[in-house]
């Protein structure tokens, strides 16, 4: 299946993109898609302390997708 | 659930938080303001820039809003966080929080700002005479914790 | 010590209080206020009342705010207390303490109402529909202690 | 010699005037000052929990007076 990744911040500005699409088998997980992503943009591939999404809520790595979710990974938070 | 949690692209002000929490009922507000600060780890700064994943940020503000009613007893929060670019001295966010006595209203107020700090997706950027750097917090990722 | 100590007879507002504290090396500010209640005790409650020492109060918080600088390390507090008559949901007290951090403008603030309703000289009285009554402290002499 | 108090809050209402004068015998302290205070003002006399200031600082009740200072009496504060 393809699936949307939204990127923030600095994964943003090292993507030079918003978002990415990548393939993944059905039943991947959050953590392959981001495997998928590192591989697609080499510029993330340092990147060690992902957060993850799933529709507006945080999910973990194992978390499985359908497909149908909003998918986002940022770096860990800095507000305030 | 009363409250105003929202990510926002201009100006913000505390007025506009303490109006949508105050009410006849409450004695206290407790008001917490973040500004643009000049400098950061003996480093000086000339400005800042926030970043947020705006539909999330909200939605884990109503959250942090809901949890603090439980813990706290106060229904009445108001959260407001700023991104874009700003100058030095310039408010960041805004929480305030409205009780019937002080020290819920005190507690309430100081466990917003950890919680949002911890876990409302937004990244702050700062910006040098020579240059700029994202500021990354400490990480723990909320749903292993 | 920087700050702003004082005893108003007209309405006050935090933006006072937060411009007297604000500075570009600071990126926190905490705030306090107070708000004429309508009930106390499960009394319904018209009107507020405060009368100070007026003098006297000036300076007992301007100890506090030195108080505060010793145990918090944060010289930028304001406090202004109104005096006479208020009407439900006015302010009668707002405090703002701004620090280079959250946790001691919190902390900071926290402390600075705890002593203004232990120690400087200012009285309440609550009007009701049928009467008044003053709000006695609970009294601690400041000196004996 | 005579030394002027001022009296807030309740205890004014009760005094019906913002200010008492009494006499006092030179080294009086200002618990001496409060007892002919109310020997004065009846109202005033089953007020138990006196605070006394002079010159605009808390001061306790063995405090000797030299009979210059600005003295008040009033009951426990309740402000914020």
């Amino acid at each position: 299946m393809t699936v949307s990744v939204l990127l923030f911040a600095r994964y943003r500005e090292a993507a030079g993109t918003p978002s990415v699409e990548v393939e993944v088998p059905a039943n991947a997980t959050l953590a392959d898609v981001w495997d998928r992503v590192r591989a697609r943009i080499p510029s993330l591939r340092r990147e060690e302390r992902p957060m993850f999404s799933c529709d507006r809520a945080y999910a973990r790595g194992d978390r499985a997708l359908t497909g149908h979710e909003e998918i986002a990974v940022f770096p860990p938070v800095s507000g305030g | 659930m009363a409250g105003l949690y929202r990510i926002v692209e201009r100006p913000i002000d505390v007025e506009e938080a303490i109006r949508a929490v105050a009410g006849p009922d409450r004695g206290a507000i407790a008001t917490f303001i973040g500004t643009a600060r000049d400098h950061h780890e003996g480093r000086p700064v000339r400005a800042l820039e926030y970043h947020a994943y705006a539909e999330m940020a909200e939605q884990v503000m109503r959250d942090i809003g809901r949890e603090t009613e439980a813990l706290f007893g106060t229904p009445h929060v108001a959260i407001l966080h700023r991104t874009g670019r700003l100058t030095i001295g310039e408010p960041s966010v805004v929480i305030a929080v409205a009780a019937e006595h002080r020290r819920e209203a005190l507690a309430a107020c100081a466990h917003v700002i950890e919680r949002l700090k911890e876990i409302v997706p937004i990244w702050k950027k700062e910006h040098y005479a020579d240059g700029a750097a994202w500021i990354e917090g400490s990480g723990s990722t909320p749903a292993s914790t």
